[in-house]
């Protein structure tokens, strides 16, 4: 099964769609918004650049067009307002949905994010919510100007209370859009910017929902277990692809949801193979990597034919356009990984 | 025209009520006695509630408190402005505000003696949790500004902060969001002159907070803190403006921090006890006093009558305080998300096998 | 007293030189023939690197580019008032001041092209990098101008940033710190009226950036940006005053960015060509040459001369370019910290066991 | 061993002293920084509070009575200034102490140090360079109101380019903060503010280092290893010597330096006992315990005995004062994991 058929693939699966259309990431984002909005109209959505100019990714195309600026609302340069001024909208009966232009640029938006949206509902014991959620592109491959590369997931996971959501296909990232909306809780959705374009699936013309916090098994195999997100799911099937050619059988784990971790479906593939392969973006060290070796570990120490293996981004600032090749994980670099395990 | 004028920028300040309880006539409001007596009432009970927190603080029956005294006028003056359905968001020495709009006093004391349960205020008490992170709730009060709006509701965001707290950058992205998108928000700076140990003239070298509103292009005004007067007729307008779609105002209101920063701290290492005790003498609650007593509002057996409503209004709160029942250790993984996730389930069964034994 | 004025001031705007050439002789400034053509010559060499990096961009042998066109009268007037042992603090637009202030236009042109050599300067430039992270130079500028401070240093930090810029928090608080402790710092704001998409009033509601400076007790001055003889005399005026320990001074350039953002940008989809094209007349570098004629500081021979002169230029800027050695793959361990650490020894003996194969 | 000797031990140990001076932690910390601003006219301290009031835990006490306002600077309350100026205070000669007040309070600082500081040197090939240093007290322990008793290690770890250093008692604190004033990188200072005061220790008058980049083993054991830092180090200690009343021997290695890790001590230790248990404030997922777990695994799978355990913080917002208790790891738990990594 090829990359991208995974996710009509999980069309079938998980949905039943009268009609569906082919669409890129970019037009699933779009198409889950411009559905939610029409369904709900507490749902607005607000940011740099959303507007006329339907953000610079394009995942707001449209939409003011369709809904007019007081729900499509370009603000001023200012994440921490973005995010903060999210915090008053979301608890007193909105849905917002923020969009970060680049994770990049999330740092000045942190103390609202991390400090704020994501205790509320803690610190007055349940009595105001925070139902917002909160958009960027994330990850490398578009060699861009310094700070419009990063995967920043670590931030956010190692805090609390912000569910952490990352779509590798156009199927998921409609449904997981549309369950992010509808979620009472703050959620952070990390649109994979590399492959906003990069291929079409069918997604269903009407709403539909992937759950937040489970996991997919999206190629089964039996010898190792690849685990990723995002853009770096279809740089894990692509290894496995090639580690096919050597008669080498890995699965591939999308977790989807990193907060929070469908801890069973990684066990359970892992317990089977008996060989894992983390493989993210960000740099390796504190990365959620080193965390799903911790729980493979801690859970499954006695399967492990082999330590748990990291392919990530280096403990380096994401390099500009030149030497990003260096940086990223490749698929080379995942199916050694793999052999290693195996010749452990 | 080489060299032109682009922009005139005036601030003013509004004062009426004097420190010997003398009202400018002209610009008093033309309040019912029975208002006025209530506003009397209401700065009472606030401080009542101030000097009891800090005498059980001292009997470590308190966490960390942070006085009110001496910014009575300012809580009382901008609550008795506000309507029903306006939203209060106040930074966290606001006791008095919240106290006013709803909050009941024994929350107030539970969430400063370290019980999260005091945040979880009645329904349709609309005011939001104390903000701990110095300036970051102004961004609330202009997106609960905006949600107003967007909603068509005639109601207002007022949001309280500290003179310290302009010098933040959400300050600044709140007020120039604000002034943007024209929200229902009214801000209010309660510039009691210290920022711990930092004095306003280290916090900014701009003359007056009230004229950081000419950087966003909204209203600005100063008024006399300690006047619960001019603050209510400064509040009234902002209100009435904010409602009828008049965008945003930011109100300086001058007053003084009498008290120490919080129990935690000792103001004496670094501010002069003479100027300490030159604000006593405008205290807000003591001025109104006598402008009511010049009027013929007020009278020795009114205030007795107050005293004995205070004093038992306060014990009821401390034994309410201490008859919350304890908390269930699962709390603090209950409200982390509207529903349990798998780790924190774990959790918490960690938590219960360890509390059992 | 009771309702009184606490503040009151003005904000102006400075124009000398008009679209059609025409100064003001009284506030004119007294420049030396040479000076004037220097000016001229070097918005020329911006104009030329700005063209170039287009074309190279879209044959793919540039990356993300954001054009200057339009705005090169205030890095030029900036840049000529400035001294020897002054700083500058750019955001990302600030390519021809970064040229004339000592940064070599291959090294400007490698950084766009993706290569962190780029901004590894030449010792004795006195120039930041690139600051992407929009409105957080501010802050570095602030920074800058009390160590020059501090350390008694006749000299003052530079800082410019975007329209857009000034609706961060770090835009307020370095203002607000600048201020208060009398940075010797100028803040410079290329006010090009769009920030991306957004216009100028979403951006604020305040009439002018120049009058923020009210917020901060600072001076502030709005200039035709596109008048190099405007920005000249203010930039200077401010250097002075920072210079001679009279703190900073916040100067917005009224311009307009002639091109789209950057080269991922179409502007078409959100603003209207007519505006663009009545901009387009008011270009500062023509402007200059209109003046410069009349004045008889200038003829078609030195115009050819100096097209000539552009044009060695610009191809020697690219053969420099084109002509630097490829980057080590250690490079991008090498310099995360002055020593190399345990994990990044190992991570970079992966990479280059990687290369290799 | 108990935990009020260690210091001393060490002083023993890494230094000769010619005389010293029984000092509590957050004196420890104000001595160092009166030694190296008298030494080196450079270094300035900055943030809120830290003049007249001596900082709001008294570790700047007298510094500017010494040194004056010039070098001894109250800020406005702006946490991103006080770093964002510290940057350009470094970039051009000068060495800056900034304090953020509390760990709580660095959010809004984050653009800045993750953004900037973290990278100006990599960013320029070297030209720039940000020699600073951020202090700020972390921890739980002592009742405070929401926000002081944040351990925010994590967001400063899982991005490269910031040094993390966190003291765990008088005589480290002051030879890291010296060591750290000296570094020509952006070093995180993080002190225990539940031990600030809480024992004394002998301390030399004189001015001295202790290396970062380098962890100690502050107690021998070797049937487990307690991997620890700053506050909990002394709880390890308590566990210790719980577990010896049993006849358990554990063996505690003190981190002191978070980044660069100093992952031969932990390993070494690891590959003696067979057995590890993490322990620290922060979250437990994504807390650095997962990556020290990580790291466990992928170069001593072999020597362990039974998983790695963590004891941490609950992935929850700090309690308040009245459920704080429930949240800090203690002697109690600690014992109760080596017995599980005993009984695996
Ligand atoms: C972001 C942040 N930084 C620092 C603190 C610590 N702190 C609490 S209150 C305070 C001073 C606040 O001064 P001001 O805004 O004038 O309010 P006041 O205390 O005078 O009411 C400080 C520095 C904090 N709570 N939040
Ligand atoms: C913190 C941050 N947010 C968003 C961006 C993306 N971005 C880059 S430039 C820009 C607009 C800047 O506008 P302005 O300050 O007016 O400068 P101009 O581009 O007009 O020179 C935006 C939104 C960024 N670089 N940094
Ligand atoms: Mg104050
Ligand atoms: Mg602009």
């Amino acid at each position: 099964m090829s990359a991208t058929e995974t996710g009509s693939a999980a069309a079938r699966a998980e949905g039943s769609p009268e009609s569906s259309e082919r669409l890129t990431i970019a037009q699933a984002v779009r198409d889950a918004l411009r559905d939610e909005m029409a369904r709900d109209e507490r749902v607005i959505v607000l940011g740099e650049d959303v507007g006329i100019d339907g953000g610079v990714f394009r995942a707001t195309e449209g939409l003011i067009e369709a809904f007019g600026p007081d729900r499509v609302i370009d603000t001023p340069l200012a994440e921490s307002a973005i995010i903060g001024m999210s915090v008053g909208l979301a608890a007193t009966g909105m849905r917002p949905v923020a969009e970060i232009q680049f994770m990049g640029f999330v740092y000045p938006a942190v103390n609202q994010l991390l400090g704020h949206a994501a205790r509320m509902r803690n610190r007055t014991r349940g009595r105001l919510s925070v139902p917002m959620v909160v958009r960027m592109p994330y990850g490398g491959g578009i060699h861009p100007p310094e700070h419009h590369s990063e995967s920043y997931e670590s931030l956010f996971l190692a805090t609390p209370g912000i569910k952490v959501v990352v779509p590798s296909n156009p199927y998921d990232a409609k449904g997981l859009l549309i369950a992010a909306i509808r979620d009472d809780d703050p959620v952070l959705f990390m649109e994979p910017k590399r492959i906003y374009r990069a291929f079409r699936e069918a997604v269903p013309t009407t709403p539909f929902t992937v759950p937040i916090g489970s996991a997919k098994v999206v190629h089964e195999g039996d010898e190792a277990t690849l685990i990723s997100w995002g853009a770096m799911v279809r740089v894990c099937h692509d290894a496995a692809d090639m580690l096919a050619r050597d008669n080498i059988s890995v699965e591939v784990v999308d977790l989807r949801t990193l907060n929070p971790l469908d801890r069973e479906t990684i066990l359970t593939s892992v317990r089977k193979t008996g060989r894992a392969v983390v493989v993210h973006e960000a740099p390796r060290s504190n990365g959620f990597g080193g965390e799903i070796a911790a729980l493979i570990g801690e859970h499954a120490l006695l399967h492990l034919h082999a330590p748990v293996q990291r392919v990530t981004g280096f403990d380096v600032i994401f390099p500009l356009a030149k030497n990003e090749h260096l940086y990223l994980p490749t698929r080379n670099r995942i199916a050694a990984a793999v052999r290693r395990t195996l010749e452990y | 025209m080489p060299r032109t004028q682009v922009y005139h920028a005036v601030t003013e300040r509004l004062e009426i009520l004097d420190p010997e309880g003398k009202v400018d006539r002209e610009l008093a409001p033309d309040l019912p006695p029975e208002t006025v007596r209530r506003m009397y009432r209401d700065m009472a009970l606030m401080r009542a509630m101030d000097d009891k927190a800090l005498k059980l603080q001292r009997q470590g029956r308190m966490g960390t408190w942070p006085p009110i005294r001496g910014q009575e006028a300012i809580q009382a003056g901008v609550a008795h402005a506000m309507a029903e359905g306006d939203w209060l968001i106040p930074a966290f020495r606001e006791h008095g505000i919240m106290l006013l709009r709803g909050v009941p006093a024994h929350l107030i004391y539970a969430y400063w003696a370290g019980d999260e349960r005091g945040s979880a205020f009645p329904d349709g008490v609309r005011v939001f949790p104390v903000a701990v992170p110095v300036g970051s709730q102004w961004q609330h009060g202009a997106g609960v500004g905006l949600s107003l709006k967007l909603r068509g509701e005639p109601a207002v965001a007022v949001t309280f902060g500290g003179d310290g707290s302009t010098s933040e950058g959400d300050f600044h992205e709140a007020m120039n969001c604000a002034g943007v998108f024209g929200c229902q928000s009214v801000f209010v700076i309660q510039n009691n002159q210290w920022a711990i140990s930092v004095p306003l003239h280290r916090q900014t070298a701009s003359e007056t907070l009230a004229q950081k509103a000419h950087a966003y292009g909204i209203p600005g005004i100063q008024v006399d803190g300690n006047d619960v007067f001019a603050v209510w007729v400064a509040a009234s307008e902002a209100l009435a403006r904010a409602r009828s779609g008049g965008g945003p105002t930011l109100i300086e209101a001058l007053t003084y921090r009498i008290g120490d920063h919080t129990t935690a701290d000792d103001a004496s290492r670094y501010r002069p006890e003479t100027e300490v005790a030159a604000w006593a003498d405008r205290d807000p609650i003591l001025r109104l006093r006598r402008y009511m007593e010049s009027a013929g509002l007020w009278d020795e057996s009114r205030e007795e009558a107050l005293t004995g409503e205070v004093h038992e209004w306060i014990d009821r709160t401390v034994v309410n305080l201490e008859e919350m029942p304890p908390q269930d250790p699962r709390d603090i993984f209950t409200h982390m998300y509207a529903e349990l996730p798998p780790n924190l389930r774990e959790q918490m069964a960690e938590v219960v096998a360890e509390v059992r034994t």
